[in-house]
């Protein structure tokens, strides 16, 4: 199983750890990555601001790469995926958006490589039993909130898991021995932008998310975006002091998690460099005697 | 050379604002065969018939034009009027100068009216080549077919029968009594559903000239307008009716539950078993997918308890073929599979319920005999919510229409909850209310002020469990805010939609259908009960959402319509009918596989042929049988078969017509 | 003799194409007739043309009048040919007679056809004689001579390389008159026709078809007859027509058209009788008009033995076995 | 070509003298060496009239449209195309099976009468178009069969080549092509007096008083005739090309028959007219599966 | 008369206006047209509807008549196959346009001058939608001379 990797923006950035726990997982799952060669940013929330044909061609230039190369492109980044996905989709609805793109960038795209988000591969390609033989370490003691952000998983032709009560991320944590709890706020806006521009109603909707996982009985959120990760992550504290609440639930990479749960160094996943500590609970987690017999 | 007519009608400003009828009728004084040419305001007012008549007698036309509306709907006006005058119906010829003219060419007046004359040419062409028609007869027999045996097949069914018609009622379920069986209190009235509708079933199940035929569907409908062979598959019942005598015995006895269709899944039922207490008929049918014997071979409770012997498993499902004289049809409607919206949680909460799951809780015989609970626990629910148009109203992913009843049941509901539960808030989540009817603005107004049931303008985004609680997140259009409420009970006022497999049924009997799957009346405001197919009615929801009041009004129209045409032990037919040449016929039988209604035969004549008596093979079109289609007169290469009032001259004159 | 070489042809019918419209017996569509003459035009002097010069004088298709009816009333319009004098160069000796035959038709007998007048008048012909009669031909057992044609303007010999040019009538000295230049004056004698393949002996035929209207060789004649028009539309001397018109809203052209007494139609009466209902008598009165009723009335045979009939039958029916057949019947 | 002149005599002369057909239908020797013309013999001592040369291209099956009233039976030589003339003429009704004893020859293709009145006698004369394409030589039908049969391999469909190359030409090209065709056609209608498909009691175009065609020629009128007949004998034509050989002015009529057989095969599937006469015809029915092209 | 480009342009300066015949079924296209009438959907006035009770009665005949006359293009129109009422009328409609759409085309008409679509009772937007598209595409084709009798 071979895919071209679009790490994009976030993923050599702000979102490092969330690479580096990709490459692990896909290593222990034999999934040969390999990096598109001097790909360009998907244009994310700007790109499609500015202008539409730009906001398709960005990502095609990486999509028209893997093709030459025969390989469908997986993505672990939601907006990354959903722009791609979207090229994709223009090229092969519409023969002149096909011709417009390119002839911007200058290389033949036929919609024939497949924009692939990395949870649709992992969750629902990689059958279930294959996972759990790979799992080293269960991981007994996280009791998860599944957070899938209001992009990944919308509109129903870019998304790949029921739009209202996706299961997809639920069903790997299960699978790798965690728990997971039915919480409302799966799908709703983590505020993207807002907490930024416009603070209290940011701050709101972030209060909103983790009243709602604390009443489900999480201990932790996990996601697969990065934009969420920084808000859920970096802002905990702040959405704290606003309202004086205690939430201090860490937010994983589902990734984190599968490295994890496969038995990878947790610094090797970057464990160690969340804003809400999150190595408690994943000593704790290692601690508990979730080791299986075997290697 | 034929002395043709032209009068060119202004439907007020309809026609006349846009084509300049008294330059058409001057222009038309031109064409070949016109000797008098006038336009006046409204042809088809009695002034203007009149007009026609004496043009008639005054000028001795023999054919008349008249340039209006479409022929689809005055056709029959005008063809009255000349025949009045004398004349025979069939030498009258319209030009559509309003639907395909002047109303679609507003903003071109002087192309609108070339067009008007060309189409008044064409029209002209075609009139001269008019042959006298005279209507045929056919037999009609006396027995009227209903399918759907709810409150409009019931309705419908007690009227043809109380004037004297035989009725067979056609009803899928078991039972008949259609949705209003599952109905607790009906609005505005409040009066309760089964006491006005358990009467009439049993006068249907009593009346000497009703047959129900329950647990049966229409397999295949032949034939045409008076004569409709119907052949009927009746399911097998496993229960022989004529022994049978509804003691329940069996029903109490049998071991497998199954989760009752009638109580909305909400209470169970046996596998053999009637749908509700006061079904008629009160026999029990085996659910073969769900018993044991069907499904395992062992068990057998029921024929062995049953003192009379009467179950039956060796059944199989019988057809039944019998002629009709006109078909009512009365299938009724479905709710909307609203499970696109995934965002009410439905399924997923037990306790978001449809309109008719509360029906059922609310229904003294229903499943909690009338106590309001919620389904999950059982408790009774202080806050409940209500959420209107959904599926309806919403073209992205349900229906564009409005389902014309949720308004009021909804009401309903909100005054009985008041009732049922008190200190219980009611919160409504609205987009219009619509009250069209008599007495419901009054009632819907005491929802609100006497029961205080809080109407809240604004749609619901999201609907999520919390704890036990549901909360209920939409905004309040009015006051401009989000609103969140914690209900205990959550109830979807879901859209009316016809039966899954109303195309099928139409297209087994013939019948146009619309993009929703309602079958069409042939006009909407002319014609609303009856179908373009003659001798078949529509009655109810299967023809677009209705309320009770309506779905009887139109039973009883559908109906009259249907005695109107039993009335008459025969019947005019249209003389638009196929007919052979036989000097030209040869006999090769290429038509005879075209025609939908098997009219074509060949039949063997003899004849002189230069001395010799000969016999040989012509084509035969059976009159009767012939809808006047014409897929065969193209088939018959030489000519021979042409269909009267639309002969191969008729059309080719029209074509030559256009010509430059 | 004036004489001309054959290679020297084109200049001579440029020079005429000046005075004329001149029409040149020639291959188009792979089937070949006479067409007007331009010089990539590919000319056929060796054998006759398949369609015969009939529609020169007697058109498929010949506007007669048009008509427009105003009110209740109806105008007028007669139509004149367009204007111009024709000349129709290498018309057989056959195609000739066929001509003459015409003229009985539309000309005598009290009845002059002014449709086929003015047509007839406006052409002078150059008839060319046959150097090697083709395999079907049989002119010369229907009184035709091969090499002097009947009623032509100038009579053109085929001298093999050259042709040879004799003007008849004073309409064909003028015709000689513009070319003289180009003529030279050479000693030549009319070289004599090849020999006819098919050999048929007419004479006495008319007489005996007299008493043979019942004759049972007409059921053998026509049994393999399809009863298509080919052979009389191929025929040049075959002469029926109906008259039709063309309505186009309130303008009517009346038209003048070939038609056939091989189509049952042709014999339709009102009422729906039919007087020759079967291909026997259509059959049989194709073979008595051209070899009875025609010699009754005008005296000479209605065929010339151009063989094209044979030539186009999808069956292969012959007249000349049917001549043959009528000799022998008892 | 194998010489069964003899059999053929005798077999007839059998039918004649038992009186099992009351009238044979053969080929006897015309004017000229390459052309017969059909014979109708009803005495056994005619039958020596009778011969099977390389000429005998007329079909003699549509003569029996005049034998329809005929007490007793008619022998008639059928060759392939003959057989499925037949067959047309049956499935038509317009023959009885009973009262026509077909007796079989195999044609090894028959000779371009056309060809050899130019060529003269002694050239080696080129087989005649219709036999070049035909693809059933043996006939499909028959009581009694003389010589042997050649079972050639028959080309699975037939070759339309010359219909697809006018396919690709453009809009204007291709009506030059067949006006100046039909400019040229004299409205002889012998394509259609030879043809067994057109077995009408009474033409349309014999019936000038419906409207249908007018009887001046000109391109228009001729083109509606070879429109119409082309729709007229669709999905029956049986291919035998005799429409192309009798036409006076050689129009090449099968362009039009082969473009509708071709394209009934690719919308209804395979179906060749004549072989038998019981299958629906192509144009006598539907199918709910047919191509949706007016949507 | 083959296809002469001079006569065709100058035609078009007289301001032509392309003349199209709709062959329409009473029961589905013509009861569309109403429908479209009845919701005012404009469209160009090139249009003449002649009615037929079904598609099926259409014969490919009248198609090539029309342009003899002079028609620059011609719409046969029904009811969507299974929605005949006659059962199957159109299904023979189907089946005899397929052959004849292709046969015009072979013989060098321009596939937009003949079109067939199924139009039903319901659809008026489809039927503007259907009318104005075909006006337009024969617009810029010009007016018809194939097939054209104008001898007279």
């Amino acid at each position: 199983m071979k895919y071209a990797y679009f790490p994009g923006c976030s993923l050599s950035s702000t979102g490092i750890e969330y690479d580096l726990s990709t490459r692990e997982t896909a290593r222990v799952l034999g999934i040969d990555l390999w990096e598109i060669p001097e790909w360009n940013c998907c244009g994310a929330s700007s790109g499609h601001l500015t202008d539409h044909l730009l906001s398709l061609a960005l990502p095609a230039r990486n999509m028209a790469i893997a093709e030459e190369a025969g390989l469908d492109v997986a993505i672990p980044c939601a907006a990354c995926y959903a722009r791609s996905k979207n090229t994709e989709l223009a090229v092969c609805n519409s023969a002149e958006m096909r011709q417009e793109i390119e002839e911007v960038i200058e290389r033949k795209y036929e919609g024939k490589a497949k924009a692939r988000a990395l949870l649709d591969i992992i969750a629902n390609d990689i059958q279930a039993e294959v996972i759990k033989e790979k799992v080293h370490k269960e991981l007994k003691g996280i009791k998860a909130a599944c957070y899938y952000g209001c992009l990944l998983v919308r509109p129903l032709a870019v998304g790949f898991d029921d739009p209202e009560d996706p299961q997809s991320m639920d069903n790997l944590v299960k699978s790798l021995g965690g728990e997971t709890v039915d919480w409302a706020y799966k799908t709703e806006c983590c505020g993207a932008s807002c907490p930024t521009t416009v603070p209290e109603t940011g701050k709101k909707m972030l209060e909103r998310i983790f009243e709602s996982a604390k009443n489900a009985g999480a201990n932790c959120l996990v996601t697969a975006c990065p934009m969420c990760l920084n808000n859920l992550d970096m802002r905990q504290g702040q959405v704290e002091k606003t309202y004086s609440k205690k939430y201090d639930m860490p937010v994983f990479y589902f990734t984190e998690l599968t490295g994890l749960a496969f038995g990878v160094e947790p610094t090797k996943l970057g464990l160690n460099k969340h804003f809400v500590d999150a190595m408690g609970l994943v000593n704790e987690v290692l601690k508990a005697d979730g080791r299986r017999e075997t290697a | 050379m034929k002395r043709v007519g032209v009068f060119i009608c202004h439907c007020g400003t309809n026609i006349g604002g846009v084509v300049d009828c008294p330059k058409v009728a001057e222009i038309a004084k031109d064409y070949p065969g016109v000797v008098y040419s006038v336009d006046n305001k409204y042809m088809c007012s009695e002034p203007g018939q009149e007009l026609i008549k004496k043009a008639i007698k005054e000028q001795n036309l023999d054919r008349v034009v008249v340039a209006s509306c479409s022929p689809r709907m005055h056709e029959p006006t005008f063809r009255r009027c000349v025949e009045n005058a004398g004349m025979n119906a069939y030498f009258m010829e319209m030009a559509n100068i309003r639907e395909h003219c002047s109303w679609v060419h507003a903003s071109e007046k002087d192309k609108a009216t070339e067009k008007a004359c060309d189409l008044v040419k064409m029209a002209v062409a075609k009139a001269i080549m008019n042959k006298p028609l005279q209507k045929a007869t056919i037999p009609v027999t006396d027995r009227a077919l209903v399918i759907g045996g709810g409150i409009a097949g019931i309705q419908a069914a007690l009227d043809l029968a109380n004037a004297g018609h035989v009725v067979d009622i056609v009803e899928k379920e078991p039972s008949i009594g259609g949705k209003m069986a599952q109905i607790d209190k009906t609005f505005p009235t409040l009066d309760c559903s089964a006491c006005i509708l358990t009467p009439k079933m049993v006068d249907a199940s009593s009346h000497p000239n009703i047959n129900l035929i329950t647990y049966s569907e229409v397999e295949k409908v032949e034939g045409f307008v008076g004569n409709f062979d119907v052949t009927i598959r009746k399911k097998a019942r496993s229960v022989d009716m004529s022994v049978c005598t509804g003691c329940g015995v069996c029903m109490s006895k049998c071991p497998s539950k199954v989760d009752s269709e009638f109580e909305m899944l909400l209470s169970k039922r046996k596998a053999i078993y009637t749908p509700f207490p006061q079904a008629i008929p009160n026999k029990p049918v085996i659910d073969r997918d769900n018993c044991t014997y069907f499904k395992t071979g062992k068990c057998g409770i029921c024929q062995k308890v049953c003192t009379l012997g009467a179950i039956d498993y060796t059944q199989e499902d019988e057809f039944v073929v019998t002629r009709y004289g006109a078909i009512v049809i009365s299938t009724g409607f479905e709710q909307f599979d609203h499970s696109v919206y995934g965002e009410y949680g439905y399924g997923k909460y037990p306790d978001v319920i449809t309109g008719m799951h509360f029906e059922r809780l609310i229904n003294a015989s229903g499943p909690t005999m009338g106590k309001i609970k919620r389904p999950s626990d059982g408790k009774v629910p202080k806050n409940v919510v209500f959420i209107k148009c959904v599926g309806s109203r919403d073209v992205a992913k349900g229906k564009s229409y409005c389902s014309k009843t949720c308004c009021m049941y909804t009401a309903k509901h909100a005054t009985l909850v008041t009732e049922k539960i008190e200190d219980s808030n009611v919160y409504i989540f609205y987009m219009d209310v619509r009250t069209g009817g008599k007495g419901y603005e009054e009632f819907y107004n005491r929802t609100r002020e006497k029961y205080d049931a809080q109407y809240i303008r604004g749609r619901v985004s999201k609907v999520f469990k919390q704890g036990d609680k549901l909360i209920v997140r939409g905004e309040d259009t009015l006051l401009s805010q989000a609103v969140e409420i914690e209900a205990d009970m959550v109830v979807l006022a879901t859209a009316m939609v016809p039966q899954a497999d109303a195309s099928k049924l139409a297209q087994k009997i013939g019948i146009g259908y619309d993009k929703d799957h309602f079958f069409t009346e042939a006009h909407p405001k002319l014609a609303p009960v009856e179908t373009h197919t003659q001798g078949v009615y529509l009655a109810g929801a299967c023809q677009g959402p209705k309320d009770i009041p309506e779905s009887v009004a139109q039973a009883s129209a559908a109906a009259a319509k249907a005695c109107g045409l039993l009335s008459k032990s025969e019947m005019l037919t249209e003389p638009i009918i196929s007919v052979v040449n036989e000097s030209i016929c040869v006999g090769c039988g290429l038509c005879v596989p075209i025609c939908p209604y098997k009219a074509i035969d060949l039949k063997t004549i003899s004849e002189r042929d230069h001395g010799k008596t000969i016999e040989r093979l012509v084509a035969d079109v059976n009159g009767g049988l012939c809808q006047g289609c014409g897929a065969c007169t193209v088939a018959c290469r030489s000519g021979a078969l042409d269909l009267k009032h639309f002969t191969d001259q008729q059309i080719l004159a029209e074509v030559n017509a256009l010509c430059l | 003799m004036l004489v001309v070489l054959k290679a020297k042809l084109k200049d001579i019918l440029n020079t005429l194409a000046e005075e004329y419209k001149v029409l040149v017996p020639a291959k188009i569509e792979d089937t070949s007739k006479f067409i007007s003459y331009k010089d990539n035009v590919d000319i056929i002097l060796d054998e006759n043309v398949k369609l015969s010069p009939k529609d020169v004088f007697f058109p498929q298709t010949e506007k007669m009048y048009k008509m427009k009816t105003v009110k209740t009333s109806m105008e007028l319009e007669n139509i004149t040919d367009e204007a111009g004098k024709k000349l129709l160069f290498g018309v057989r000796s056959c195609d000739m007679k066929s001509l003459d035959c015409f003229d009985q038709v539309f000309l005598t007998k009290g009845y002059i056809d002014e449709f086929y007048k003015n047509k007839r008048d406006s052409v002078v012909t150059i008839a060319l004689s046959c150097s090697q009669p083709m395999q079907t031909c049989f002119c010369s057992a229907m009184g035709v001579d091969s090499q002097k044609a009947v009623g032509a303007d100038v009579q053109a010999y085929d001298l093999g390389d050259k042709i040879g040019l004799e003007a008849i009538s004073d309409e064909g000295s003028k015709v000689i008159e513009l070319i003289k230049g180009q003529l030279t004056e050479e000693g030549a004698e009319v070289p004599q026709p090849g020999e006819f393949y098919l050999k048929v002996d007419a004479d006495g035929v008319s007489e005996k078809l007299n008493g043979m209207f019942e004759s049972p060789i007409w059921d053998d004649v026509s049994k393999k007859c399809l009863n298509c028009g080919a052979c009389t539309y191929v025929c040049p001397t075959c002469h029926c027509f109906d008259i039709s018109q063309e309505v186009r809203g309130e303008n009517v052209t009346k038209y003048r058209c070939w038609d056939s007494c091989m189509f049952g139609e042709y014999t339709q009466m009102a009422g729906g009788h039919n007087p020759r209902p079967t291909k026997k008598e259509r059959v049989r009165n194709r073979f008595m008009h051209k070899l009875n009723y025609f010699p009754d009335r005008y005296n000479m045979l209605l065929c010339t033995g151009c063989g094209r009939c044979i030539n186009v039958c999808p069956v292969n029916l012959d007249i000349t076995s049917v001549i043959k057949q009528i000799k022998e019947a008892e | 070509m194998v010489d069964l002149t003899l059999e053929i005599r005798k077999t007839a002369k059998e039918l004649l003298e038992k009186g099992e057909a009351k009238v044979v239908l053969g080929w006897e020797k015309g004017n000229f060496p390459y052309s017969t013309t059909p014979v109708f013999i009803d005495k056994p001592e005619d039958t020596e009239r009778l011969i099977w040369d390389e000429y005998c291209i007329n079909n003699l099956a549509l003569y029996m449209l005049d034998y329809k009233h005929l007490d007793g039976k008619v022998g008639i030589f059928v060759k392939g195309c003959d057989s499925r003339g037949i067959n047309r003429l049956v499935q038509d009704k317009q023959l009885d099976r009973e009262k026509v004893i077909l007796i079989g020859l195999s044609c090894p293709g028959m000779k371009d009468e056309k060809k050899a009145k130019e060529l003269g006698p002694n050239a080696d004369i080129p087989m005649a178009q219709k036999c070049q394409d035909c693809r059933y030589p043996d006939p499909v039908v028959y009581d009694v069969f003389l010589g042997e049969k050649q079972n050639k391999k028959v080309p699975e469909k037939i070759d339309t080549s010359d219909v697809e190359e006018m396919e690709t030409k453009s809009p204007d090209e291709k009506y030059r092509f067949f006006t100046t065709n039909y400019e040229k056609c004299l409205r002889c209608y012998a394509c259609r007096n030879v043809c067994p498909a057109c077995n009408c009691k009474e033409c349309i175009f014999d019936q000038t008083a419906t409207g249908w065609l007018a009887k001046a020629n000109n391109v228009s009128n001729n083109m509606f005739f070879a429109l119409t007949r082309a729709m007229h004998v669709g999905g029956r034509c049986i291919e035998c090309g005799e429409c192309e050989r009798v036409c006076s002015v050689n129009i090449p009529i099968m362009l039009l028959n082969k473009k509708i057989i071709k394209d009934i095969n690719f919308l209804f599937g395979d179906y060749d007219a004549g072989l038998e006469t019981e299958e629906r015809l192509p144009l006598g029915g539907y199918d709910y599966t047919d191509p949706e092209e007016f949507m | 008369m083959s296809v002469n480009e001079v006569q065709q342009n100058k035609e078009v300066e007289q301001n032509w206006e392309p003349k199209i015949l709709v062959f329409a079924c009473t029961w589905c296209t013509y009861a569309g047209a109403d429908l479209t009438g009845l919701s005012r959907l404009q469209y160009p006035p090139n249009i003449r509807i002649l009615k037929v009770p079904c598609s099926g009665r259409v014969n490919p005949q009248f198609v090539i008549k029309a342009f003899q006359k002079g028609v620059d293009g011609v719409l046969v129109a029904g009811c969507h196959p299974g929605d005949c009422h006659y059962t199957s009328g159109n299904y023979f409609t189907r089946r005899r346009f397929l052959l004849m759409r292709r046969l015009m085309e072979y013989i060098g008409m321009e596939p937009q001058r003949f079109q067939n679509r199924w139009i039903s009772a319901a659809e008026a937007p489809k039927f503007q939608q259907v009318i104005t598209e075909m006006t337009e595409e024969i617009r810029t084709l010009g007016p018809n001379r194939k097939l054209r009798d104008d001898q007279w």
